[in-house]
């Protein structure tokens, strides 16, 4: 409620104890948490080891590895780890085309054999390993690829996580499956941040009947059993109109699988950040913002928002495993990722089918899993120990 | 209030999960039964009318016995494969087919009993067959019966004017229930009023393979009936008269009938007098065909022609009567108990007419999906038969001499949507076949011993020398390609191939993507569908290449190749043939077998040079049965009748 | 007051430690006091002097880790309590020493009733039964002034008021008749009307059961009260300690002298008020010399030298004090 | 009363929730392709027409809707689309306390082992139980539960011969569903206790009991654990959404017959009626559970006024 004929003095004061609250809740706190976060060792390595497969992940497409998708279903069904190389054949492919090209420039430029070689040449393209190996790069890998083909060229690191079924190195599927899990995870998530805090913060500051209003939907929503209405529209999105429409838009399905999922994922923060704002709201920053004319959104969205980040930055290293786990499941009933599209929770989903009594492939579970459980379990670790630094009451109990 | 809550709670909340627990638990311990075995899914009926599946097939079968029964007989062929045979030790305990082979009558045989007692009569089938038929049973398989002389319109209500036909008036003594039907009324369609026909008929006729012009829509029917001496004339429409459709067609109407009084009633159907399906006496039944078709005895053993007893039908209802306890069959067992999902609980039936040889006192069906789990539950003893190892592990199986596997009627393709270009070109399509290493797909990714397929029929049908397309040879193939306009792949559009969601679809789409990419160039893209939408989508067309898969019903080519006929429902890949139209119908008129082989040949072959199908692999069973259960042979069918295996009896008992 | 007998808890050179990530804090630095039967002893300072921590030493309460008790001896009828085991102590506790805590609000467990957290502890101390237990307990509630204690037994302690709550408080303390009571700033969290009432109501209790009282608080006034002495905690020490009355007549440590001038004092006008200068002392880094030196007005070079010992002065009234400087002659200069 | 006027809101709520559901659901279902008739083999125009009518599927949407509206009412959900022989009730009534025993054990079993650990961490903190403890549960969070369903199957099925390798009916079949069941539930819940339980044991109260004399026994049993239930309970909530979930899954490998593979089964094969009931049937379960949660709520905690 802004006061009028508020004298400039006054005014002032009151920008500046905002000002101070953000200094206070923005910079200082989250120095000392920061502090204290280096200062535990478990949340630390986690962090590290998340930014290392983070960074892993996005360069996967630079590094040596073989072909996520390229079988050899003949020679290289189900071995088990070891250290024999393979090669990509890019040099004997350059040799040929060089070869070929040599040939028709021997030949009368325009006559019919140079014509006939050149086509030749242009339909091997088709077939460069690039287009063999990597199924439709897009725009941001295809460079990394071709990147990686000049600094390694045919040297693949050796299938030593073995090969799946079809032939295929697991090692370099897992890393390619890390960019879609991650992705799923992160985009999901943030997704549910997104939602999640605005609605949360909307409620919590509005209050009275559009809070409850509010809340009681979310209430509404914690009853629909969710994993139904992601079969539903996951079919309805595979049906020939809605395709189209999103071809159009180069939105492919499993995008609008990263919003679902994030879509779902946004109760529980919507009331987690509710509570925090409820507590926050009467605080003398807030009254200081109304009273220099802030507009309740502003109010929301620059002063409330900010101060609750730290419980949402705990619970988001809670729901990015949520989401992975979840993607996993719906992998089991496949309806996960598509295929030539890898995720963890598909390679995982591929391992548990061969454990069995008879023989036991266990390279087909064992790194994947280990890549998936690794993951969750830094993300676990690491949210305790920002929860225990944004929280130092817990500390020295 | 809350005190006393707050007090009790903990104990309230323990008391609650105990009880739950125990109570689901006490649901019921069956004891163990003789033979267990997985049939892979839950069936969806028991009802022999509204099942198709062979999961349905194998339960139908162990609980009815239809007029024959396929069983294995003769010597193995080489491939150790016992041939099935229908034979008349069934209801039928003999028939004889009329020369010209379209009459065939069988005798029920005197001491063939329902569980209750009562006798199997041809009344029974009659009556059973008419309900296959008609038209509210709605019955996926009543094609099966179309052969039979005028079944068709019976089923399907094509009527014309002239034709007898039955009403059944609107009296039906449990509403909302089949049978007992209402008063059936017999007589003469004098006059057929439909809104304007021509128009309805031209839009229905496209998209209707089996059907022929039935009836739906408003209509009004003008009957004859005799009576006593005299007849008597009714107006008669299914539909509500007072309803708006009614009434616009009687103001539109410019004939003689007068329109006045007009009668609700259920069904207007062509009489099943005139059907060929007839109980001449208590053990006598016949059955007049519209052309001689050789393979009549298989449909007379297949399980959807089982009888079922009218009398528990008509007390319990359409749906009740299939439930233990009010259920009464006449197979060699009799249903205990169902849990859905579950099991199904069959017992020995002791009025079987030939009890004494059923060996097994009581089967386990159990419903288990995944091939994984089933698996283990055989490896564990927990399961006498597993109807389906996991492909992965068949290599490791194979060895076992628990492994019983053997090709049968059954064929693994893609169906290629003939109107999507580049896909219209047959040269285009020949490419595809050529460029797809079928052996591969089969020593390394199916492994069970299945053969790559180069014609859609299997081998082993008698008599039918198959017809084959090209072979694995990518130089063949990218010179098609280039003859067709697309040098090393080069102008065409990314082929998406469509499968639906199983990890061997998958794995196979996978292989055939790279295959197409390296020997062809093409680029290849993969689109999976769950089950119920994948249907959808390739019946609306929706696709260009599609994985696909057929099941043989019987042991004849017709049921592989009648479906590619024009517009035929399950063609589904818009192509269109004269020549091939006009050999499926010559096939069914040709008393001759052996020119009617030569007909098929020369059909199969213009389907494998137009290739609107790439056919992969011929199927093979894979079984998984314990060796202390005897009476299990493989056949061409895949078809183990419960009633003839046996245990080793020691070391069963304990 | 009489020390005809002997004391009935002594306290000698108690140091209490914690470990934190930033280094050791010594909590409490070798504190001795004596408590006689019946009296009551108030133990005054600013908030981390120490008085809390040296109160939950004799209770053996204090953390650990992070806390330590680094040695001295807690006396009690000549037992090093100190030296108990955990069975040991639970028959000390709550049975011969009990305790009230600051804030009543959160105390007393909100997810109990009221009932249950009196009755056990006679059902566990003086064996009674339920139904004893809780007799016993309407009668003790009635004592310290719960009207309708039958009924409101019952509630939970949201349902009470602040002050009612700190009767509860105090009935759960004396219920098993202890030899002596902690009240740890029983008074502060509540308003000054209701202050009065629980002062009264400590009083009474102690005529009646003749408990000996260790009061903490850091209000004089309350101080003045209620407490025959009093002893003034600095920084983990014991600065000053002498009769109430010695105390108020004359001061010996600046500090208390510090704390008696902050005080409102009915006699003075609201100028007189003098708060101490600087802050709190950083417990991890004590200043060389004497602790309170850096806010201390009369502070001489030595004072940064050498750490005061405790001097008894004889006389009429013991009164200890540790100062360097006499500041009974300044501080008369000062006031005049 | 209090608890009355509480229960007959949440009720109203309740009726609003499963209307918006079936509304919703509803409409998707119809809007998805694929229809509940579609079979491996195309039927004839004629059956389909027929089977359309059996079903009511050929009337406007409207009257569908309103129709199916009126007899869900009436909790008739009518035939089963693709199990023929059973209405969408007796098939909701077979496998509803199969789902509901496995639910159960697998809850008890994680409520049981998770505050365990969870309080052991707690008053152990530090100590090698807490880590091991808290490794462990990590770990159940971790690990999808199929995975650990294989692993266990491998382990106690074959190699210890402890357990049939899948089936329903006797108490040593449900042993290892529930526990896979229960495994990840059992890791959040040791987590949220032994964190509520740092965070209740550092209150001013619980020093009030132990200068009572209480041993840490009581204390930590009578006067902590109470504090620590709350986290722990508010987390119940949506843990009974994945407890279903998680049985889906698990019903499959371990070929229970609870509602999880109807569920999912109805979905994909689009049994129009059959998926309706289960999806309601959750609905109104997890609407339940959910009141149910919070009236533990303000059970366990006397502050809390139920609105």
């Amino acid at each position: 409620m802004p006061i009028p004929n508020q004298p400039p003095s006054e005014l002032e004061r009151l920008a500046a104890i905002l000002q101070e609250a953000h200094d206070v809740h923005g910079v200082s706190l989250w120095a000392d948490a920061w502090k204290r976060l280096k200062r535990n060792k478990a949340a630390m390595i986690s962090l590290w080891s998340l930014l290392t497969i983070v960074l892993l992940a996005i360069l996967t497409p630079l590094l040596p590895l073989q072909s996520p998708i390229y079988q050899d279903v003949k020679n290289r069904e189900l071995l088990p780890p070891q250290w024999e190389g393979f090669s990509l054949g890019i040099k004997q492919y350059d040799e040929e085309t060089a070869r070929l090209i040599a040939e028709a420039d021997l030949q009368v430029a325009g006559n019919a054999k140079h014509k006939e070689l050149m086509t030749e040449v242009e339909a091997r393209e088709q077939k460069h390993p690039i287009n063999l190996y990597w199924n439709d790069p897009n725009f941001l890998t295809k460079p990394l690829i071709s990147l990686r083909l000049l600094l390694f060229g045919d040297f693949c690191i050796p299938s030593i996580f073995g090969t799946d079924k079809l032939g295929r190195d697991v090692l370099s599927r897992v890393f390619w499956g890390s960019r879609i899990s991650l992705a799923c995870g992160f985009i999901a998530t943030l997704v549910s941040l997104m939602i999640g805090v605005s609605y949360g913060a909307i409620s919590g500051y509005m209050g009275g009947w559009v809070d409850n209003l509010m809340m009681r939907l979310v209430d509404v929503f914690y009853s629909i059993p969710f994993i139904f209405i992601v079969i539903f529209i996951m079919s309805f999105l595979s049906s020939p109109d809605v395709r189209e429409v999103l071809q159009e838009y180069h939105i492919g399905q499993i995008h609008v699988f990263f919003l679902l999922i994030g879509a779902i994922y946004w109760l529980t923060m919507a009331r987690v950040v509710r509570g925090q704002v409820i507590s926050l709201k009467n605080e003398q920053f807030v009254e200081a913002a109304k009273t220099i004319g802030a507009t309740r959104m502003q109010i929301v969205f620059r002063h409330l928002v900010p101060n609750v980040m730290g419980i949402v930055i705990v619970y988001l290293t809670l729901t990015i495993p949520a989401v992975i786990r979840f993607e996993a499941f719906l992998s089991f009933l496949g309806m996960g990722v598509e295929a030539p599209n890898i995720s963890w929770g598909l390679l995982v989903n591929e391992g548990v089918q061969v454990i069995t009594i008879i023989k036991t492939y266990w390279w087909m579970i064992a790194f994947s899993g280990m890549a998936l459980a690794t993951t969750l379990f830094a993300l676990n670790f690491l949210g305790d120990g920002v929860r225990d630094a944004l929280d130092p009451k817990l500390k020295n109990k | 209030m809350v005190r006393i809550l707050r007090k009790y709670f903990p104990v309230f909340l323990l008391l609650i999960a105990g009880i739950s627990v125990v109570w689901a638990i006490n649901l019921g311990t069956l004891p163990p039964a003789d033979f267990v075995f997985n049939n892979g899914t839950e069936v969806k009926t028991i009802d022999p009318a509204k099942a198709t599946g062979v999961p349905e097939g194998r339960v139908i079968n162990a609980l009815y016995e239809g007029l024959l029964r396929s069983v294995p007989d003769g010597e193995p062929d080489e491939l150790g494969r016992t041939p099935t045979k229908p034979k008349a030790v069934a209801m039928a305990d003999s028939y004889q087919v009329s020369e010209d082979g379209t009459v065939y009558s069988f005798h029920i045989r005197e001491n063939a009993n329902w569980t209750n007692g009562d006798p199997v009569t041809a009344e029974d089938f009659a009556w059973s067959w008419m309900r296959f038929l008609h038209p509210e049973t709605a019955s996926e398989y009543n094609y099966q019966l179309f052969y039979v002389k005028n079944a068709q319109k019976f089923a399907s209500v094509d009527l014309h004017i002239g034709d007898p036909v039955e009403v059944e008036m609107d009296d039906r003594p449990v509403s909302g229930q089949m049978f007992p039907r209402g008063t059936v009324r017999r007589g003469t369609l004098l006059e057929l009023i439909q809104p304007d026909a021509d128009e309805e008929h031209a839009e229905e006729g496209g998209d209707d393979g089996h059907g022929g012009g039935g009836i739906s829509g408003p209509a009004l029917f003008v009957v004859e009936f005799p009576s006593g001496d005299s007849t008597e004339i009714q107006v008669v429409t299914t539909q509500d008269p007072t309803d708006q459709a009614i009434q616009s067609l009687v103001d539109s109407y410019h004939g003689e009938q007068d329109l006045t009084t007009i009668t609700s009633v259920q069904h207007v159907l062509f009489d099943f007098d005139h059907v060929g399906i007839k109980a001449k006496s208590l053990h006598d039944f016949e059955v007049t065909l519209n052309s001689p078709t050789p393979y009549f005895p298989e449909l007379a053993a297949f399980y959807p022609l089982h009888p079922v007893h009218r009398g528990s039908l008509e007390k319990h209802g359409d749906r009740e009567f299939t439930k233990p306890g009010f259920i009464v069959s006449n197979g060699p067992f009799v249903l205990r108990e169902r849990r859905i999902r579950d099991r199904l609980r069959l017992v020995k039936n002791e009025h079987y007419w030939n009890a004494e040889s059923v060996a097994l006192n009581s089967i386990d069906v159990l419903a288990i999906q995944s091939e994984t789990t089933s698996l283990n539950m055989f490896l564990n003893g927990q399961l006498d038969w597993d109807t389906k190892p996991p492909n992965t592990l068949v290599p490791m199986l194979r060895d076992r001499d628990e492994f019983v596997s053997t090709p049968f009627l059954a064929v693994y393709f893609y169906r290629i949507n003939t109107s999507k270009p580049p896909l219209d070109n047959p040269l285009v399509r020949q490419a595809l076949n050529m460029g797809i290493d079928k052996k591969s797909i089969v020593d390394n990714i199916v492994k069970g011993g299945q053969v790559p397929a180069r014609s859609l029929v299997p081998p082993g049908m008698n008599g039918h020398q198959s017809s084959f397309c090209g072979e694995y040879n990518p130089q063949e193939a990218q010179r098609l390609l280039a003859e067709a306009g697309f040098p090393n792949g080069k102008g065409l559009p990314t082929i998406e191939i469509l499968y639906n969601t199983a990890d061997s679809h998958r794995d196979i789409a996978e292989v055939i993507q790279q295959d197409w990419k390296k020997n062809l160039g093409i680029n290849v893209s993969l689109r999976n569908l769950e089950w119920g939408t994948f249907l959808d989508t390739l019946r609306i067309g929706d696709y260009m290449v599609s994985r696909s898969g057929w099941i043989g019903d019987y042991a004849d080519p017709n049921t592989f190749l009648d479906m590619w006929v024009t517009d035929g429902p399950n063609n589904q890949t818009k192509w269109s043939n004269a020549f091939y139209d006009e050999g499926i119908e010559r096939a069914k008129y040709e008393p001759d077998p052996a020119k009617r082989m030569e007909i098929f040949q020369q059909i199969e072959q213009k389907l494998m040079d137009e290739q609107p199908i790439i056919p992969i692999y011929f199927y093979v069973s894979l079984n998984m049965v314990n060796i202390r259960v005897h009476g299990f042979s493989a056949n061409l069918q895949d078809v183990h009748p419960l009633h003839l295996l046996s245990l080793e009896s020691d070391g069963a008992e304990d | 007051m009489s020390h005809s007998t002997e004391p009935i808890l002594q306290i000698q050179n108690l140091q209490v430690e914690f470990h934190t990530d930033s280094g050791v804090v010594r909590a409490v630095n070798g504190v001795s006091f004596d408590l006689y039967p019946g009296e009551t002893l108030g133990i005054v300072g600013e908030s981390g002097s120490g008085k809390s921590v040296t109160n939950l030493s004799l209770m053996g309460l204090i953390p650990q880790p992070p806390g330590k008790i680094a040695g001295g001896k807690v006396l009690y009828n000549g037992q090093n309590l100190l030296e108990l085991n955990q069975r040991q102590w639970q028959q000390v506790r709550g049975k011969k020493i009990a305790m009230i805590f600051q804030d009543p609000m959160t105390a007393l467990n909100p997810f109990l009733t009221v009932e249950e957290q009196l009755i056990e502890v006679t059902m566990l101390h003086m064996q009674l039964n339920r139904a004893q237990a809780t007799e016993h307990a309407i009668e003790i509630l009635r004592k310290v002034g719960i009207p309708g204690a039958e009924k409101r037994i019952r509630d939970y302690p949201h349902q009470f008021s602040g002050g009612m709550r700190q009767r509860v408080m105090i009935a759960m303390a004396i219920s098993c008749q202890p030899d002596i009571l902690i009240a740890d700033e029983p008074t502060t969290a509540l308003d000054v009307t209701i202050q009065a009432q629980i002062l009264e109501l400590m009083k009474s209790m102690q005529e009646e059961f003749g408990t000996a009282i260790i009061f903490i608080t850091h209000d004089l006034g309350v101080v003045a009260s209620i407490c025959d002495r009093v002893m003034v905690m600095y920084a983990g020490r014991k600065v000053e300690q002498s009769t109430t009355r010695e105390i108020f007549r004359q001061p010996r440590h600046p500090y208390t002298v510090g704390l008696l001038n902050s005080a409102p004092r009915w006699d003075q006008g609201e100028d007189d008020l003098q708060a101490i200068d600087g802050q709190p002392p950083d417990l991890l880094n004590l200043p060389l010399g004497c602790s309170f030196n850096p806010r201390c007005q009369f502070v001489q070079d030595s004072c940064l030298q050498d750490t005061p010992p405790l001097v008894a002065l004889e006389g009429e009234t013991p009164h200890q004090h540790a100062c360097l400087q006499d500041i009974t002659q300044t501080e008369e200069d000062h006031s005049s | 009363m209090q608890v009355l006027t509480f229960l007959l809101k949440r009720f109203g709520w309740m009726i609003i929730t499963v209307w918006i559901v079936f509304t919703v659901s509803f409409f998707l279902m119809r809007q998805i392709p694929g229809g509940p008739l579609n079979g491996e083999r195309v039927l004839s125009e004629a059956v389909r027409a027929r089977l359309e009518a059996r079903y009511n599927l050929d009337a406007p949407i409207s009257e569908q809707y309103f129709t199916h509206l009126w007899n869900t009412v009436r909790l008739d959900f009518g035939p089963s689309f693709k199990l023929q022989d059973y209405t969408v009730n007796e098939i909701l009534a077979q496998g509803f306390p199969v789902s509901a025993a496995l639910g159960i054990l697998g809850m008890v079993f994680a409520i049981t082992i998770g505050m365990t650990s969870g309080v052991v961490s707690a008053v152990r903190r530090n100590s090698a139980y807490d880590y091991s403890f808290m490794m462990m549960a990590t770990l159940g969070i971790a690990i999808p539960n199929f995975v650990l369903a294989a692993m266990l199957i491998v382990i106690f099925v074959f190699n210890l011969q402890m357990f049939p390798a899948a089936g329903w009916g006797d108490l040593n079949q449900i042993i290892l569903p529930a526990f896979c069941l229960g495994a990840p539930f059992a890791g959040y819940i040791a987590r949220l206790t032994r964190t509520g339980m740092l965070e209740v044991l550092g209150n001013d109260y619980i020093r009030t009991a132990y200068a009572k004399g209480l041993s840490p026994r009581t204390v930590v049993m009578k006067h902590g654990l109470r504090g620590a239930l709350l986290p722990v309970v508010s987390y119940l909530g949506p843990a009974i959404a994945g407890i279903l979930t998680g049985s889906l899954v698990l019903e499959r490998i371990f070929v229970i017959p609870g509602m999880g593979s109807h569920f999912i089964e109805a979905a994909i094969q689009r049994d129009y009626t059959l998926a309706m009931g289960a999806l309601l049937t959750y609905t109104v379960l997890l609407f339940g559970m959910n009141t149910l949660v919070d009236l533990a709520y303000s059970i366990i905690d006397p502050r809390v006024k139920l609105e």
